[in-house]
C-alpha cells in the first residue's frame, strides 16, 4: 500500500519536473528559467525523501538538505546576477 | 508500523505530490514570471513540505526518533524559499521583465531609484 | 690494461692535453707536441714484427662490458700491425708536414689536432680489436673525427655539406655493419673475430648467414667508398690537405679494406662474398679512373684515383677469396691476388700520401688547386716536381716504382679469374681482366694529366694569388720520405714481403698449421700475358693523353641529371620536403583532426580486436531489475544528452549538462551510493556555477558547421559510442572473479572503527588515493589562481588588483 | 539494469565525442563533462548494479552493494571537477588572451615553416 | 626503514605543499625546492641500492595487507626510473633558477614542478591500478600548469589541446579499469596478474585482449605512439625550456613505463596478438616520428620528434619481449630521459642566445660558445646510440632482441632510424654551430654559463651510464629480470601466493 | 545602483548557521553516514559563497580573514602529517589508529586519527572551492 502510494507520489513529481523542464527550456525570459530550476530543485529534494521512503533506507537523509541548500544558494546567485550582472561583488556601492 | 502512522504518511505524501503537480501546473500555465513565481515558490514549497514531513513520520516510526536531519530540511526549506522567491521576483522586475499585460497594478513603478539600469540579458 | 691497450687510447689521452698545451704555449706550433706520439707508437709497434713475421700474435684482453660479451680485446696479427704500422707512419708524417702547412696563427690547431688524434686512437682500434662491437666502436669514431675534420673551416658551405655527406654514407654503413655483427653474435654467441673464425663451418648453413655477409659488406663498402657509395669521398676533400692525405687516402678508407679482409675467413666460403667484393671492387676501379681524368681540381683527381685504387684492392681481395672458397690456400694460384692486395696496400699508401703533399704543397705556394690555372710550375719547385714524377709513376704502374710490381701482380690475379667456374664466372669472367685493363689505361691517362698539367706547360702567373716559389724544407721532408719509399720498395720489393706481406696474408686466409706464405715478389715474369698487358697500357695511355682535348667532350654525354650526387642530393632535399609536406598534411595544429585519426583509431582497433578474439560475449543471467523510474531517468539522460547536441544556446547547453549531472545523482541514489549522490550533487552544482561564470565571457556568435563536418563527427560518435556499450556488455557478462570488496564489508568495523564504507576506504584503506586527489584539487588552485592572476602574453592586467 | 546502462554509457560516451569533435570551445568542454559522467557511471556498472544495501554497516543488510567503486567513482569524480574547472577558467582565459572561442583559429603552426 | 619507498614521493610532496606557503619568497623557494629535489636524488639512489641488495620492496599502504589496500612497489625498474627522474628534475631545477624568471617563480612554479615530480615518480612506483590512474592525473594537473603558467598566446592555446587530449585519455583510464575490476575484481597489479594468469592458462579470454588493447590505448596517448601522439608536437613547443625537458624527458615516459608495466605483468599470454600489434604501431611511430624529425627547420621540433622516435625504440624492445630486448628497453628508456632532458635544456639555450628557435636564423654558435656546441655534439651522439655512449648499448639489446624474437623489420628500423635521428640532430649542429658566426641582439643576457651547469650534468652522466655499462648493467638485467619473469613481482607483492 | 538586501542579509545570517552546523556534522558523521570531509568542505565553501553573494568580497574578508591558497596548503600538510606520523612508529605510511576514550557526557566516542586525516581533506576542499571562486571573482 505504502510502496504503492510513494511510487505514485514519485511519478506525480516526475510529472511535475518534467513540465518544469519545459518551462526551463522555453523562457522565456531568464527570471522564468530561474523560477523553475528552483522550484526543480525543491521537487528534487521530494524525491530523494520518497524513494528513501520506496528504499526503506536512511541513508539519503543527508542529500535532502544537502539539495535544499545547493538550491538556495544557486537562486540567490541567478537571481543576483541578474540583477546586477555580477555574482560577487568586490566591494559593494554604498 | 500502524495504521494511523500510515494513514498520516499517506496523506502528507499524496498531497505533497499533489501541491508539486499543482505547482508545476502554474508554472507551466501562468502568464509571466512574477505569476509563475508565485506558484513555484509557494505551491512547490508546501508540497515538498508535506512529503517531507511524511517521511519525518515514516522515519519516526521506523527508527523510533525524529530524524535531525529532515527536521532541519524542512526548517530550512521553509525559510529560504520565501527569500528566494522574493530575491527572484526582484531581480526580475530590476532586469525589466515586464509584467503581463493584464495585470492591474505595478506599485514599484513610481519608486524613482528602482529605475532598472541593469540590462536585461548579458 | 696493458701496455698494448695504452698504446691504442694514448691518443686519446693526449687529445685531452692539446687544449692545455695550445693555451699554455701558444707561440710554439702546437704539432710539435703531437709528433712524438706516432714515431713512439711506430717504434712500438715496430717491435711486434718479429713476433708476427714468424705467424704468432699477441693478445689482451681487457673487461669493458663482460656482462654483454663486449671485452677490449686487442690483438696484433699480421694484418692488424701492418694496419697499425701505416696509421702510426704515415701519422707521423702528415703531423710533421701539417706543422708547415697549418700557420699556427691563422688556424685552431687545438681542434685540429684534437681530432686529428681523435682519429689516430680510433683507427688503432679498428684495426687493433677483436672484440666486434669494440671495433665498431671505434670505426665510428673514425666517421665522426673525418666528420669533424671534414667541417673544420665549417664556415664554408663546401665543407659542412661535404662533412654531413660523410657522415651520413659512413655512417649509414657502419649501422648496417652493427646489424651484421649483431647477426654473427646470433648464430656463435661471440662477439671475438677469433671466435666467429673458429665456428665459421658452422654458421655457413644458418639462414642468418647471407644477410650477415650483405650487412658487413654494406659497412665496409661506405667506409672504403666503393660505387656507388664513393660519392662521399670527392666531397671529403674540403679537409686540409694534410687529413686529406691521411685519412682519405692512406688510412681510414683503408677500414673497409681492412673490414673486408678481416671477415675473409668467415664469409670467403660463400661464393656471394667473391662476387659481391671483386664485382663491386672492379666496377669502382673502372668508375674511379673514368671519373678521374675529367676532373680539374688536383684534389678531386687523387680523390677519384683513391676510389679507384681502393676498388682494385678490393677487387683484388675478392678474387683472392676463390682460394677459401675452393681451398685451395697452399697453392698460390689464387692467393697471388691476395698477395697483390696486400702488397698494393702498402704501396697506395706511400704514392698517395706523397701526391697529397705535393698537391698540398702546390695549393699552399699558388693558392689554387685548379689545374686549368697551373702550369710550368717545373721550374719554381723542381723538388716538388720531382716528387710528383716519383708518385704519379707509381701510380701509373711504370717500372721501376713499387706501383708497377703491384700493377703486374693485380693483372695476374684479373688473369686467373678464367679459370674460376662459380657462378657465371666462366663466360662472364672475362670482363674482370678486361674492365681492368681499361681502367689502368684510364689510371694512366690521369696520372699524367696529373702530373704534365701542373708543372709543364704554360705558367699563367696571372690566374694565381701568389707567386710560386719552392716550399720550405719543413714541407717537403714527410713527402721525400714517401717517395723514397716509393723507390725502395720498387727496387727490393722483397724486404717487406716476409716481414709484412706474408704475416698480414696469413690473417685474411689462414692457412694450415705451419704452413708459411711464399710471397716473393717477382720483377721479372717472362713474356706473360701481364706484361703485355702493361705495355698496350703505356701505348694506349700515351696515345688518349696526347689527344685528350679532342674526345674529352665524352664526358659530356652523361646527362648531368643521373649522376650519383644528383641523386644524393635529390634524395636527400626529396626526403626532407616530402617528409614536411606530408607531416603539414597530418600536422596541421587542428585538435579536432587529432581528435578524429584518435577516435577512429579507437574504434577500428576495438572493434577489430573484438572480432578478432571473438570477444563479445552477452549474458543476461547476472543482472538486476529494471524499475519503471529508472527507465525514466535513463530516458532523460538519453534526451538530455542528446538535445545538447542539438542546442542552439549555450545557456540551454549548460542546463542540459546540469540535469545530465544531477540525472547522474539521482542514479546514484538508487544504486545505493550516498556519498557518491552527495558529492556528484555539490560538485555538479559548482561546475555548472562555473560553466555559466565563464561562458558570460566567452563569444556569443555560434561556430557555423557544415553538413559533412556534422556527419563525420556523427560516424565517428556514433562507433565510439557501440564500441564502449560492446565493452561494457562484454565485461559485464564475464564476472569471472569475485570483487575484493567483501574484504571491506567484513573489516570496516573491526579493524577501522567505521560504518561508511565508502569513506572508510577513502581515509583508510586507500587513503592514500584521496591524498593525492586533494593533491590534484590543490594543483588545479594553483593552475587556477596563477592563470588568471599572472599574464606574461601582454593581455589586459587586472584592474582590480 | 546493467544492459541499459550499457547503453547509457554509450550514448553519454556518443554525444561526449561528438561535442569533443565540434569546433566551439564551451561545448568540447561539455563534451569532456559528459565523458566524465559517462566514465563514472560505466565504473558503477562495471562493480554490479543494486546487490544490496548502501554500503553502510548501520543499513544491518544482509548483503551490501560493492563498496570500491563508488570509492573509486568519488576519486575520480573530484579529479575530474578539478581538471573541468581548470579547462573552463583556461578556456575563459584564451578567449581573453586570443579573442575566439573557435577551435579552427587556434590552430597555430609555430615552427611549421 | 619499511617506508623507505615512499620517500622519493614524499618529498617532494612536503616541499611542494612548503612552496605554496613560501610563494612570495623567491630565494626561499629556490632553497626548498633545490634541497628537496637533492634530497629525493640522494634517497632514491639509496632506494635502487636498497633494491639491488634486498630485492623488491613493498610497502602496504595504511598497514592494509596486500590486495586490499594500496601497495607501493619498488622494483629495480621502478627504482632505477625515480632516480632518473629525481636526476633530471634536479637538472631541470638548476636550469630554472636561471632562465625562468622571477614573475613565474612567485606564480606557484616550483610548487607545480614539485608536484608534477610526485605525479611520475609514484606512477613509477605504485602497484595499484587505480592508484595509477590518481598519480598519472597528480602529473597531468600540475604539467597543465606547467604548461600554462605565463600565460602567453601559444601557452593557452596549446594548452587547450594538451588538456583536451588527456581528459579523454583520462576518461578512457577510468573506463579501462572499469572493464578491468568487472573481469578480475581487483585492482592491485600483482594481484590482477595472477587472476589473469588463472584464467589465462589455456588460452587468454577474448575480453582480457580487447581489456589490453584498451590500455594500449590509454597509455600510448601519454606515451605518444602512433597514431595517437598528434597533439604532442604543437603542445611541447609552448612551455619554456625546462618545462619542455621536464615534459619531454619524463611524461611520455610514464606512458611508456605503463605499457612496458602492463604488458609484461598482465598481458602476456596473448603475445601473438597484443605484441604483434605494439610492434606495428611502435614501427610505425619511428617512421612518422623520423619524418616529422626530417621535415623541421627548428630545433625544438626536430627534438620534439625524437621524442616520438625513442619512445618508438623502446617499444621494439618491449614487444620482441625477450630478455635481452627488455633490458635493452630499459637501459634504453632511462637513457632517453637523461638525453632528452639534456637535448631540450641545451636548444633552450641556443634559443635563449639566438633569439628564435628557427634553425635557419642561427649559425655558427661554436664560435663563441664552444663548450655548448661540444656538450650538444656528445649529446647528439649520444641520442643517436653512436658507441660508447649510451644509446649504443640499448640500441645493440633492442636489435638483438628483435632479432631473435624474429622481429626483423622492428630491428632493422630501430637501426636505420639511429641514421635518421644523426641525421635530424646533426643538422642543428652543422648549421646552428657551424656556419659564419654572427652577433645576436639578446645575447648578453643569457648567463650561458651558469645555464651550462645542468645539462653538462646530464651528460656526464649519459657519458658515464655508456661507458661505464659494466657498473650499470647488473642494476638494468636485475630490472629486464623481473619484467621477463612476473612471478618475482607477484611473490614480493602478494607474500603468500 | 543602490539596493539593500536587507532581506537576503538577514535571512543569510540565519541559514548560514543552519548550513555551518550541517556541514560541522556532515564532516564528523562521515565515518560513519554518508558524507566526510569532502562534502562537509564543499558546504562549508559554500556557506562562505552565500556570505560572499548577501555582502561582498572586502566585508567578507574581513570576517574571514584567510589566506584560501595556505589553507589549502595547510590542508594538505595535515593529510600528509597524518600519514607520515605513522613513519616515526615504523609503521606504514598512512598507518591509521584509533582508540575509544570515555567521555562524560557524552559516552563512548571513538578517536580516529582518520578524522584528522579527514580535516586536512575539509580544509583543502574548502581553500581550492574558495580560491577558484575568488580569483574568478576578483577577474570580473
Amino acid at each position: 500500500m505504502l510502496m504503492t502510494i510513494v511510487l505514485i507520489a514519485i511519478l506525480c513529481i516526475s510529472v511535475a519536473i518534467a513540465g518544469l523542464i519545459y518551462r526551463v527550456i522555453k523562457g522565456p525570459t531568464t527570471p522564468d528559467r530561474i523560477v523553475a530550476l528552483d522550484a526543480i530543485g525543491i521537487n528534487l529534494v521530494a524525491i530523494i525523501a520518497l524513494v528513501s521512503i520506496a528504499l526503506d533506507t536512511n541513508a539519503y537523509l543527508e542529500v535532502i538538505l544537502l539539495l535544499g541548500i545547493l538550491a538556495f544558494i544557486g537562486t540567490v546567485a541567478f537571481s543576483k546576477y541578474l540583477e546586477k550582472g555580477v555574482i560577487i561583488e568586490n566591494e559593494r556601492d554604498r | 508500523m500502524n495504521g494511523i502512522a500510515d494513514f498520516f504518511i499517506i496523506v502528507f505524501i499524496l498531497l505533497g505530490a499533489f501541491l508539486s503537480l499543482v505547482a508545476a501546473y502554474g508554472v507551466i500555465r501562468l502568464p509571466d514570471v512574477y505569476t509563475r513565481n508565485h506558484a513555484a515558490s509557494k505551491a512547490a514549497t508546501l508540497g515538498v513540505m508535506s512529503v517531507l514531513l511524511g517521511s519525518l513520520i515514516f522515519f519516526y516510526v521506523k527508527d523510533g526518533y525524529f530524524n535531525s536531519r529532515v527536521l532541519l530540511g524542512i526548517v530550512f526549506i521553509f525559510m529560504t524559499s520565501p527569500v528566494a522567491g522574493h530575491l527572484i521576483s526582484r531581480a526580475a522586475y530590476n532586469s525589466g521583465v515586464k509584467l503581463w499585460g493584464q495585470s492591474v497594478q505595478d506599485d514599484l513603478k513610481s519608486a524613482p531609484h528602482m529605475k532598472k539600469t541593469a540590462s536585461k540579458d548579458h | 690494461m696493458s701496455l698494448l691497450h695504452l698504446a691504442i687510447i694514448s691518443p686519446f689521452l693526449l687529445a685531452i692535453l692539446v687544449p692545455f698545451a695550445y693555451k699554455l704555449f701558444r707561440q710554439i706550433h702546437t704539432g710539435w707536441f703531437i709528433l712524438p706520439l706516432p714515431i713512439l707508437l711506430f717504434s712500438y709497434f715496430i717491435s711486434y714484427l718479429s713476433i708476427t713475421s714468424n705467424q704468432q700474435s699477441v693478445t689482451k684482453s681487457f673487461s669493458w662490458i663482460p656482462t654483454l660479451g663486449i671485452d677490449f680485446t686487442a690483438k696484433v696479427d699480421g694484418l692488424g700491425l701492418l694496419f697499425a704500422l701505416l696509421i702510426t707512419g704515415i701519422g707521423s708524417l702528415v703531423v710533421f708536414y701539417s706543422i708547415y702547412y697549418l700557420d699556427k696563427n691563422k688556424e685552431k690547431l687545438n681542434t685540429f689536432y684534437v681530432y686529428l688524434l681523435l682519429f689516430m686512437g680510433a683507427m688503432l682500434g679498428v684495426v687493433l680489436s677483436d672484440n666486434l662491437l669494440v671495433l665498431y666502436t671505434f670505426w665510428e669514431f673514425t666517421s665522426f673525427s673525418s666528420f669533424l675534420l671534414i667541417g673544420y673551416w665549417y664556415h664554408r658551405e663546401k665543407s659542412r655539406y661535404g662533412a654531413q655527406k660523410s657522415m651520413i654514407i659512413t655512417v649509414f654503413g657502419g649501422l648496417s655493419m652493427l646489424a651484421g655483427i649483431i647477426l654473427l653474435y646470433i648464430m656463435t654467441g661471440t662477439f671475438s673475430i677469433t671466435e666467429i673464425i673458429a665456428q665459421s663451418d658452422e654458421i655457413f648453413a644458418n639462414p642468418l648467414f647471407v644477410p650477415a655477409l650483405l650487412c658487413i659488406l654494406l659497412g665496409a663498402f661506405t667506409k672504403s667508398a666503393q660505387f656507388p657509395f664513393h660519392i662521399w669521398l670527392p666531397d671529403a676533400m674540403e679537409a686540409p690537405t694534410p687529413v686529406s692525405a691521411y685519412l682519405h687516402s692512406a688510412t681510414m678508407v683503408k677500414a673497409g679494406i681492412y673490414l673486408v679482409a678481416r671477415m675473409s675467413p668467415v664469409f670467403a666460403e660463400h661464393s656471394l662474398w667473391l662476387w659481391l667484393v671483386a664485382g663491386f671492387g672492379i666496377v669502382t676501379l673502372f668508375w674511379g679512373s673514368f671519373s678521374a681524368v675529367k676532373q680539374t681540381d688536383l684534389k678531386s683527381i687523387l680523390a677519384f684515383s683513391t676510389v679507384s685504387q681502393l676498388g682494385m684492392i678490393m677487387s683484388l681481395l675478392g678474387i683472392g677469396a676463390a682460394a677459401l672458397h675452393f681451398e685451395t690456400v697452399k697453392d698460390s694460384y689464387f692467393t697471388v691476388a691476395t698477395t697483390a692486395a696486400v702488397f698494393h696496400l702498402i704501396n697506395h699508401a706511400t704514392f698517395k700520401g706523397s701526391l697529397f703533399m705535393v698537391a698540398g704543397i702546390v695549393d699552399h705556394e699558388t693558392g689554387t688547386r685548379d689545374i686549368r690555372k697551373l702550369g710550368g710550375l717545373m721550374n719554381f719547385m723542381p723538388i716538388t716536381f720531382t716528387l710528383a714524377i716519383i708518385g704519379t709513376f707509381a701510380m701509373a704502374g711504370l717500372p721501376p716504382f713499387n706501383g708497377f710490381l703491384s700493377k703486374e701482380m693485380f693483372f695476374t690475379g684479373m688473369v686467373r679469374v678464367l679459370d674460376m667456374d662459380i657462378f657465371n664466372l666462366d663466360t662472364w669472367g672475362i670482363l674482370f681482366p678486361v674492365i681492368a685493363w681499361v681502367a689502368s689505361v684510364f689510371t694512366f691517362i690521369y696520372s699524367m694529366v696529373l702530373v704534365f698539367r701542373t708543372f709543364t706547360g704554360k705558367f699563367q702567373p696571372e690566374k694565381l694569388e701568389k707567386k710560386p716559389h719552392e716550399a720550405p724544407i719543413g714541407m717537403l721532408i714527410s713527402p721525400i720520405v714517401l717517395a723514397s719509399l716509393v723507390i725502395i720498395i720498387g727496387f727490393f720489393p722483397n724486404i717487406i714481403s716476409n716481414t709484412l706481406i706474408s704475416p698480414a696474408q696469413a690473417a685474411i686466409m689462414p692457412p694450415a698449421e705451419g704452413y708459411l706464405y711464399d710471397t716473393h715478389i717477382y720483377f721479372w715474369h717472362g713474356f706473360t700475358p701481364e706484361l703485355f698487358m702493361t705495355l698496350g697500357v703505356i701505348t694506349l695511355g700515351i696515345l688518349l693523353f696526347a689527344t685528350l682535348p679532342k674526345w674529352r667532350s665524352v664526358y659530356g654525354l652523361f646527362p648531368k641529371k643521373l649522376t650519383l650526387n644528383r641523386f644524393y642530393d635529390g634524395g636527400l632535399e626529396i626526403a626532407q620536403r616530402g617528409s614536411m609536406n606530408f607531416t603539414k598534411i597530418y600536422m596541421n595544429g587542428s585538435i579536432r583532426n587529432y581528435l578524429i585519426y584518435i577516435f577512429t583509431f579507437f574504434i577500428v582497433i576495438l572493434g577489430f580486436a573484438l572480432f578478432a578474439k571473438d570477444a563479445f560475449t552477452f549474458d543476461a543471467s547476472n543482472i538486476s531489475t529494471i524499475h519503471f523510474f529508472e527507465v525514466l531517468l535513463a530516458l532523460v539522460i538519453a534526451v538530455g544528452s542528446i538535445t545538447i547536441l542539438f542546442a542552439k544556446s549555450r545557456l540551454t547547453s549548460i542546463i542540459l549538462l546540469g540535469a545530465v549531472g544531477y540525472t547522474v545523482a539521482l542514479f546514484f541514489v538508487i544504486f545505493r551510493a550516498p556519498d557518491l549522490a552527495l558529492t556528484q550533487l555539490v560538485i555538479e552544482t559548482i561546475s555548472v556555477s562555473l560553466f555559466l561564470l565563464c561562458f558570460y565571457h566567452l563569444p556569443k556568435k555560434r561556430n557555423e558547421e557544415r553538413m559533412t563536418f556534422k556527419m563525420v563527427n556523427a560516424v565517428i560518435s556514433v562507433g565510439v559510442g557501440a564500441i564502449v556499450t560492446l565493452i561494457a556488455l562484454s565485461a559485464h557478462s564475464n564476472k569471472l572473479f569475485g570483487s575484493i570488496s567483501q574484504y571491506y564489508v567484513e573489516n570496516t568495523y573491526e579493524k577501522a572503527a567505521g560504518k561508511n564504507m565508502v569513506n572508510v576506504i577513502l581515509v583508510d584503506f586507500r587513503g592514500f588515493d584521496t591524498m593525492f586527489e586533494i593533491a590534484v584539487l590543490g594543483i588545479a588552485a594553483l593552475g587556477i589562481f596563477s592563470m588568471i592572476k599572472l599574464r606574461m602574453g601582454g593581455g589586459k592586467k587586472n584592474e582590480n588588483k | 539494469m546493467e544492459i541499459l546502462m550499457a547503453f547509457i554509457i554509450g550514448i553519454l560516451f556518443m554525444s561526449a565525442t561528438y561535442l569533443m569533435l565540434s569546433k566551439s570551445l564551451l561545448r568540447i568542454i561539455i563534451g569532456t563533462g559528459l565523458l566524465s559522467h559517462g566514465a563514472h557511471l560505466l565504473l558503477l556498472t562495471m562493480g554490479g548494479l543494486k546487490r544490496g544495501a548502501a554500503p553502510l554497516l548501520g543499513e544491518h543488510a544482509p548483503s551490501y552493494t560493492d563498496p570500491l567503486p563508488q570509492a573509486l567513482i568519488l576519486t575520480a569524480i573530484v579529479i575530474s571537477f578539478g581538471v573541468t574547472a581548470f579547462f573552463l577558467v583556461l578556456a575563459y582565459r584564451t578567449y581573453q588572451e586570443l579573442g575566439t572561442d573557435n577551435m579552427d583559429r587556434l590552430r597555430g603552426n609555430e615552427g611549421n615553416d | 626503514m619499511i617506508n623507505f619507498l615512499i620517500l622519493p614521493i614524499l618529498i617532494p610532496l612536503i616541499s611542494g605543499v612548503l612552496l605554496i606557503f613560501a610563494a612570495k619568497h623567491v630565494m626561499l623557494q629556490r632553497w626548498i625546492a633545490g634541497l628537496s629535489a637533492l634530497l629525493t636524488v640522494i634517497f632514491s639512489a639509496l632506494l635502487v641500492q636498497k633494491v639491488k641488495t634486498d630485492g623488491i620492496q613493498t610497502l602496504n599502504l595504511s598497514n592494509w595487507e596486500a590486495p586490499f589496500g594500496i601497495t607501493l612497489v619498488s622494483d629495480m625498474m621502478s627504482a632505477l626510473l625515480v632516480l632518473t627522474t629525481s636526476i633530471v628534475a634536479f637538472a631541470c631545477l638548476i636550469y630554472s633558477f636561471k632562465s625562468i624568471g622571477h614573475e613565474r617563480e612567485k606564480y606557484y612554479y616550483y610548487a607545480a614542478f614539485s608536484f608534477l615530480i610526485v605525479g611520475v615518480n609514484g606512477a613509477f612506483t605504485t602497484g595499484d591500478i587505480f592508484n595509477l590512474f590518481v598519480f598519472f592525473e597528480v602529473m597531468l594537473m600540475s604539467s597543465y600548469v606547467l604548461i600554462v603558467l605565463g600565460g602567453t598566446k601559444i601557452q593557452l592555446r596549446e594548452s587547450v589541446k594538451y588538456i583536451l587530449v588527456n581528459v579523454i585519455s583520462s576518461a578512457l583510464f577510468v573506463i579501462a579499469v572499469g572493464f578491468l575490476y568487472s573481469v578480475v575484481g581487483t585492482l592491485n597489479m600483482a594481484h590482477i596478474s595472477v587472476r589473469i594468469s588463472e584464467i589465462s592458462e589455456v588460452a587468454q579470454p577474448g575480453i582480457i585482449t580487447v581489456i589490453a588493447v584498451l590500455f594500449l590505448i590509454v597509455f600510448g596517448l601519454k606515451g605518444a605512439i602512433f597514431p595517437l601522439y598528434f597533439w604532442l608536437p604543437g603542445s611541447y613547443y609552448a612551455p619554456p625550456a625546462p618545462v619542455l625537458a621536464l615534459f619531454g624527458a619524463l611524461l611520455t615516459k610514464v606512458g611508456v613505463y605503463s605499457i612496458a608495466r602492463t604488458y609484461t605483468l598482465f598481458f602476456y599470454h596473448d603475445t601473438g596478438f597484443t605484441h604483434q600489434l605494439l610492434s606495428t604501431l611502435a614501427i610505425l611511430t619511428i617512421i612518422l616520428g623520423v619524418i616529422g624529425a626530417l621535415a623541421y627547420w627548428d630545433i625544438k621540433k626536430i627534438v620534439i620528434y625524437n621524442i616520438i622516435i625513442a619512445v618508438g625504440v623502446i617499444l621494439v624492445g618491449l614487444s620482441s619481449m625477450t630478455p635481452d630486448s627488455l633490458a635493452g628497453s630499459i637501459f634504453y628508456l632511462i637513457h632517453d630521459m637523461l638525453v632528452k632532458a639534456a637535448l631540450f635544456l641545451l636548444a633552450g639555450i641556443m634559443a635563449a642566445i639566438a633569439g628564435t628557435s628557427n634553425l635557419k636564423k642561427i649559425t655558427g654558435l661554436i664560435k663563441q660558445y664552444p663548450g655548448l656546441g661540444w656538450t650538444f655534439f656528445i649529446a647528439a651522439l649520444t641520442l643517436a646510440g653512436i658507441p660508447p655512449f649510451s644509446g649504443f648499448i640499448g640500441k645493440v639489446l633492442i636489435v638483438k632482441g628483435g632479432f631473435e624474437a624474429e622481429n626483423f623489420w622492428g630491428a632493422a628500423i630501430v637501426l636505420m632510424s639511429s641514421l635518421l635521428v644523426l641525421f635530424s640532430i646533426m643538422k642543428i649542429f652543422i648549421n646552428g654551430f657551424w656556419g659564419t658566426p654572427r652577433a645576436y641582439k639578446d645575447a648578453d643576457q643569457v648567463p650561458v654559463g651558469k645555464l651550462m651547469i645542468a645539462p653538462v650534468i646530464l651528460i656526464i652522466l649519459g657519458v658515464f651510464y655508456g661507458v661505464g655499462s659494466e657498473f650499470v648493467f647488473p642494476y638494468i638485467s636485475q630490472a629486464a629480470e623481473t619484467l621477463s619473469n612476473p612471478n618475482i613481482y607477484i611473490e614480493a607483492v602478494l607474500k603468500e601466493y | 545602483m543602490k539596493t539593500n538586501d536587507v532581506i537576503l542579509q538577514t535571512a543569510t545570517k540565519i541559514v548560514l548557521f543552519v548550513i555551518v552546523l550541517f556541514s560541522v556534522y556532515i564532516f564528523f558523521a562521515g565515518h560513519y553516514t554518508p558524507g566526510g570531509g569532502f562534502v562537509g568542505g564543499l558546504l562549508t565553501a559554500g556557506a562562505i559563497i552565500l556570505l560572499l553573494l548577501a555582502f561582498d568580497m572586502k566585508t567578507v574578508a574581513k570576517i574571514l580573514p584567510f589566506n584560501y591558497m595556505n589553507m589549502t596548503a595547510l590542508g594538505l600538510l595535515i593529510a600528509i602529517g597524518t600519514g607520515a606520523g605513522a613513519l616515526l612508529f615504523n609503521k606504514p605510511f598512512l598507518t591509521h589508529a584509533f582508540t575509544y576514550a570515555h567521555v562524560p557526557v557524552l559516552g563512548k566516542l571513538s578517536l580516529h586519527t582518520a578524522a584528522i586525516f579527514d580535516l586536512g581533506v575539509f580544509l583543502v576542499v574548502v581553500g581550492v572551492t574558495m580560491t577558484i571562486i575568488q580569483t574568478i571573482g576578483e577577474d570580473e
